[in-house]
């Protein structure tokens, strides 16, 4: 086998490099810390062993802690098969277990199934096991528990890993967001490097930073946020290199409307101010209104500086009230620095934005989707693919209707996916027994220009009626 | 109570079926003197059930209540004693309708298992049909043979207690249709052919594994058996729910004069019904194979 | 083989039976009637030589469209497979082709594609096919055609032949009812013989005759019907022996609140007053009021007497007016029996709701399900299911919020179907490559008493909220 | 314009996607004083392409108007020339996903076909990654290399004619990712083994028939693939329609008094937002199987 001499070290793992662990179905995603105790799935250990070692690695899990590389053997899966195999045909022969077999039971642990789900799934779905071998049935499933449980596999993080792992652990955080859902949105949006993408998501950053893999620090991605600040946990898990972070703007909703009148002033020193700190030459009305949407909206970390504060309370009073006065200068000026930093970054965000030429739009938020679909979609160029996640299909039905009256999108189109993962065993080959009840839907298009060609950008658009007259029944 | 009749009146030796709440039920043997202990309290059967209408609601010690329903093959199959994994509603429903059966239908099945398809095919070809179920574990085969008596149903079917794959149903030339619900379909399909009537009927096997359809669709098509069919059916259940969801504040689009103009509140939601799928459903049961037998 | 001599005649085609022809997936119900010329897929034909011969029987269409009973053939299907089979190794060479083979051709023909859809199918998406043995294949696929197109098979009807043919002939007839969702109907329903339903569908008749096929002509049926007149096609092409309608009653739903009220008076020698026709001993108001609201909906067959009536126009009047003088006077005599025997059956179906303790509900139509559930539960008792269809998830919604509110049911589920078939054959295993959208949706549930136990059945019900405090979220 | 590269306006030598209304497009090279016909009229490249805005308006000859739009792989896949049987978007995503394809990525397929497939994968891996392309069947390979030299995708790409089942890749140790459509799959992992990286890589094949998949799956674990797993993805397309729906009339529960007291009238009916199924959909189009080739 040839080895065309690829230097291994961008396959090793680092100090420092986020991770995925793995063990069997369920997936986590940590960073490499010398020394730090990891937990995952009720154990602990440390993985320190794990640097230097290649990624895709399995460990096992030996006292103390620690980890101890694992050589991959081969042939160890249909090894597995084989011997199942043999056991499977006893139950065959019993009438009724062929119905869950402990390849079944396997697979329904890679399909997200915890031991305990799988055992009540092993009692409710086949007494057959009971019937006859159920003590060596449970000692069997146990045995491979304890399998599983011993080792852990490092992965290199990726948007396959890291939206399977959200989609089976913490499903809510990503607005049950299902993998292939996600997929389809990376595909449909076009999503691509070299491109600028507009991103609008509650999705714990899962969805922003699949884009960004996608874009592979090529182009610029402008994430739209609401509240007090992105999210952006999930796209750290990518771990990706520091360049991609510059080509990533921020942008907070709540200028929109300013940004689309041309009345957003990103020239004014103090365009945050969620705090009474004084700031003498406030003197323009726009100021004063970003502002005031700022307070209400868009005040960065307050949370985060509260739970700081809030420490300490009664003894020697008199020291501490004197650090307290020094801290609080310090973090006025800090909170200066910060102040234009977000300055900046707003600045810059908005010359992204401004020139309404975007190439793409990825919205998956538990936000009704009509209001942000009809707001963003303005910041696109013409001829350009958008997607819009919701977990829920009526807000959609909505979108669609009123996308279709305003105009200016085609080829839309209202969809869901359906997935089943199969179980694949000689003899024994089946879709797995539980599949997952729905991904969410996706309403997807793409923008058209408004006006007609020959025309100046700013003339009042026809009625959606008369434009559409080409179509069918239900596309623009 | 019998599983093909329905009574207005509970009586002593009924199946009840006590709801106790969403997806939570329980079956009851209704017995002069009986006591039945739930979450809400203890049910006396002498003096709360026996003489009460099915369907009305019962208190129970506690203070707390519940509906004691006339048991239906549907409510059996949810909560009967799994003696072994069990054929579901979806299914049973696309069985009966695929198998034609009908007031009349003689019937052969196996195996009998937990007796959740027994129960259906025999409220479907009641009063005049006849269920021949044959099952090879010979206590499952007492057990089942003892519920149906229990149910009222034990003059309508005759359990055999023997090896469908050996030794057949015990019948011959009488079947309208024959159910194989067992490991190898294709090693009865013979039997099958033999239990039907000469001028042909309908035959289904329920296999979990392509290869068992393979084979079966094979044996199948060798013994001359025509429309031969596989599908499958998923039941998809729908959760009404009604959702809240927040308006983006996008902010006020012009240098506004008075700081009391104000723009939308950034707490804006509309609410909406719609309905949400479990986070997991049967993604697979069984393959349905469906096939006539020709007049011969 | 035994035969335990059963008498065939049962088992064969007689002159006026209803039966169904069957060519491939394609299905047609008629009835036998010598010397009348049947049209089944643009070929005519005599079903004379059917009678006498076993249900079940294949015939060849020869010259002068007569039927000539063929010899089932025990291994024609598998030769068939074998056949094809071996033609099929040959494109799996050519890289592609596998994924649209004869037989998924054929399968495609069992699912209910036209021959010419077929053809796109084909085109669309095998163009390997074109490449390298297009003619091969065309030439393959019309001598398939043609084989079936020469043929007939002759089927003894049932809910399952009839419901395939309704989905696959006339969905927009059945309110696009498939024939699975009709399946779980019936089983939800717990139809069966001996028991007491009410159906109420706009489903050509499907769903009547299905229902009473479970019910073999035990116990009793009662359509509720929508306007003029039950609609009862689907149900005649079963072809029950005549015992069966004996037990089917029909009511109009115009008459369901005043029944409810125990105001309808089944005396009235007038109960349907569509015309104006004198009828001097009306006196009572209940009366006038059947009256008016019949006059409203229930008017039955008047669009076919005008029909009848708006024939010939001018030419030799004397004699003309005095035929219609004639005629008008033999209608009225007619009509007079109608309305008699109308009213009979009007008290006949009265009588059988009246004890409000019906068995089972069945609904299918294209009205609004929940003014209807609503409106038809009410005559269940206590503890019986009820099952309603609609091809639209939305109003099963509102019909399962309203009946939440309202109590009297529990075990309240909203669910859909999805199947798919498969083209079992050796190393050509697959889903069959086109399936069916959605079969409509269901909401099932099961009556309870809505007053307390040892009151009288007149009490005020309790508040929905409080008699379903045991409840989870979602369910009574 | 690329396939890799948006563009503002059109220019000579690109491909344009004329909309012409739901679920009707079609492909043009753009070509000065060339013409194309369409149900709506002629349209002139020179004219009314060349130079104008992509998802402008573009009135016909015969005054209907179409929309002019900016190729993208999943429009292309909508519109290219069938030469084979081809991938669909739904697939694509998946296999995108979790082949783990990025820029940079360095992708093996075969067999190429039609190229749908092809186009999202080198959107995807540009500017930096490299697709190494396998056909079988010659002109196939040369009519692809063709099209993606037109849509300046070819640098990106090696396309080569020959049996990957006999003669593999064409390279060693390269790829990140292996992709195959081809009626033998298990016959071309261990060259899918070779063409991959030694640290390893991710691997996926699509078969339409569960045997083949049996072979492959059995393959991949025999060459010690981890992460073994197949699946299947089905889109469903909800159509948004208004209805109607009638409301019954139950007439009036009430004698009245005067026949001015009107009861609902019997063609009341209320309008509702709902989707509907298309009528057929694609039930199959095949299985994925991805596998993980682990470093050694």
């Amino acid at each position: 086998m040839a080895d065309n001499g690829d230097n291994d070290s961008q396959h090793r793992v680092n100090e420092g490099d986020y991770v995925v662990l793995k063990r069997g179905d369920i997936y986590k995603a940590v960073q490499i810390q010398k020394k730090k105790k990891t937990v995952f799935e009720k154990q602990w250990f440390f993985l320190d062993n794990a640097v230097g070692e290649l990624y895709g690695t399995t460990f096992e899990v030996v006292t103390g802690g620690t980890l101890q590389p694992r050589k991959p053997k081969c042939i160890e899966s249909s090894a597995d098969a084989k011997e199942a195999g043999t056991d499977n045909r006893n139950i065959l022969d019993d009438g009724k277990s062929q119905k869950l077999t402990r390849d079944d039971i396997e697979t329904l642990k890679e399909q997200g199934l915890k031991g305990q789900e799988i055992v009540q799934q092993l009692i409710e779905n086949s007494t057959t096991f009971r019937d006859k071998t159920e003590f060596a049935q449970e000692k069997y499933i146990k045995k491979k528990k304890k399998k599983y449980e011993n080792s852990v596999m490092v992965l290199r993080p990726s948007c396959r890993v890291l939206a399977m792992m959200y989609h089976g652990r913490e499903p809510g955080k990503i607005c049950h967001l299902r993998y292939d859902t996600l997929a389809q949105m990376l595909t449909l949006g076009n999503i691509h490097a070299g491109s600028k993408v507009l991103v609008f998501e509650t999705c714990a950053g899962l969805v922003l930073g699949a884009v960004m893999e996608r874009m592979g620090g090529y182009g610029s991605v402008v994430q739209m946020y609401p509240g007090g600040g992105p999210v952006r946990a999930g796209m750290e898990s990518f771990g990706f290199p520091s360049h991609f972070h510059d080509t990533l703007h921020e942008f907070p909703i709540c200028h929109v409307n300013a940004l689309l009148a041309g009345v957003l002033d990103t020239e004014a020193k103090d365009i945050d101010a969620d705090s009474g700190q004084a700031n003498g030459d406030k003197s323009n009305l726009t100021q004063t209104d970003s502002e005031k949407a700022e307070s209400k909206e868009c005040s960065p970390d307050t949370e985060d500086q509260c739970m700081e504060t809030s420490t300490s309370t009664d003894p020697a009073a008199d020291k501490e009230r004197e650090e307290r006065e020094k801290l609080r200068e310090i973090r006025g000026q800090e909170k200066k620095v910060k102040m234009e930093e977000k300055r900046k970054k707003l600045a810059a965000a908005a010359a992204v934005l401004e020139g309404r030429n975007a190439d793409g739009l990825v919205i998956a938020s538990r936000f009704h989707p009509c209001p942000v679909l009809l707001g963003l979609i303005k910041f696109l160029a013409p001829s350009r693919p958008f997607v819009v996640y919701s977990q829920y299909k009526e807000p959609l039905i909505e979108c669609y209707t009123k996308l279709r009256e305003q105009g200016g999108a085609v080829s839309l189109r209202l969809t869901d996916s359906w997935i089943r993962h199969y179980q694949v065993l000689p003899n024994r080959t089946h879709p797995v027994l539980l599949m997952s009840g729905g991904g969410g839907y996706l309403l997807s298009g793409t923008t058209v220009a408004t006006d007609t060609p020959k025309m100046g950008p700013n003339r009042g658009e026809e009625p959606a009626a008369k434009r559409l007259k080409l179509t069918e029944t239900t596309e623009g | 109570m019998s599983f093909v009749e329905y009574s207005e009146f509970i009586q002593e030796g009924d199946v009840a079926i006590i709801f106790l709440g969403h997806d939570s039920m329980m079956p009851v043997k209704v017995q002069q003197g009986a006591q039945t202990q739930t979450r809400y309290g203890v049910i006396r059967h002498s003096k709360d059930l026996i003489g009460q209408r099915f369907g009305t609601k019962v208190t129970c010690s506690k203070g707390g209540w519940v509906y004691v329903l006339h048991p239906t093959p549907e409510l059996w199959t949810l909560n009967l004693p799994h003696r072994t994994q069990i054929l579901y509603t979806t299914d049973i429903a696309n069985i009966t309708m695929m198998l034609e059966l009908k007031p009349g239908s003689v019937v052969c099945e196996s195996g009998t298992g937990s007796g959740s398809l027994s129960h259906a095919i025999l409220r479907t070809i009641a009063p005049t049909g006849h269920l021949h179920t044959v099952e090879f574990h010979q206590q499952r085969a007492e057990k089942a043979a003892e519920e149906f008596r229990e149910h009222r149903v034990g003059h309508l079917v005759t359990v055999r207690n023997q090896d469908v794959c050996k030794e057949g149903f015990g019948v011959t030339g009488v079947a309208d249709a024959v159910f194989l619900d067992i490991p190898s379909p294709w090693e009865a399909v013979k039997h099958a052919k033999n239990a039907m009537k000469r001028q042909g009927g309908r035959v289904c096997s329920f296999s979990p594994c392509i290869e068992q359809v393979q084979k079966t669709v094979e044996a199948l098509a060798d013994e001359g058996f025509q429309e031969i069919s596989t599908l499958e059916v998923l039941l998809r259940v729908h959760d009404v729910r009604s959702i809240t969801l927040p308006l983006p504040d996008f902010g006020s689009d012009q240098p506004l004069e008075t700081p009391t103009d104000t723009p939308v509140p950034s707490n804006a939601s509309v609410l909406c019904k719609t309905t949400t799928p479990p986070r997991d459903m049967a993604g697979h049961t069984g393959y349905l194979t469906f096939a006539t037998k020709p007049s011969v």
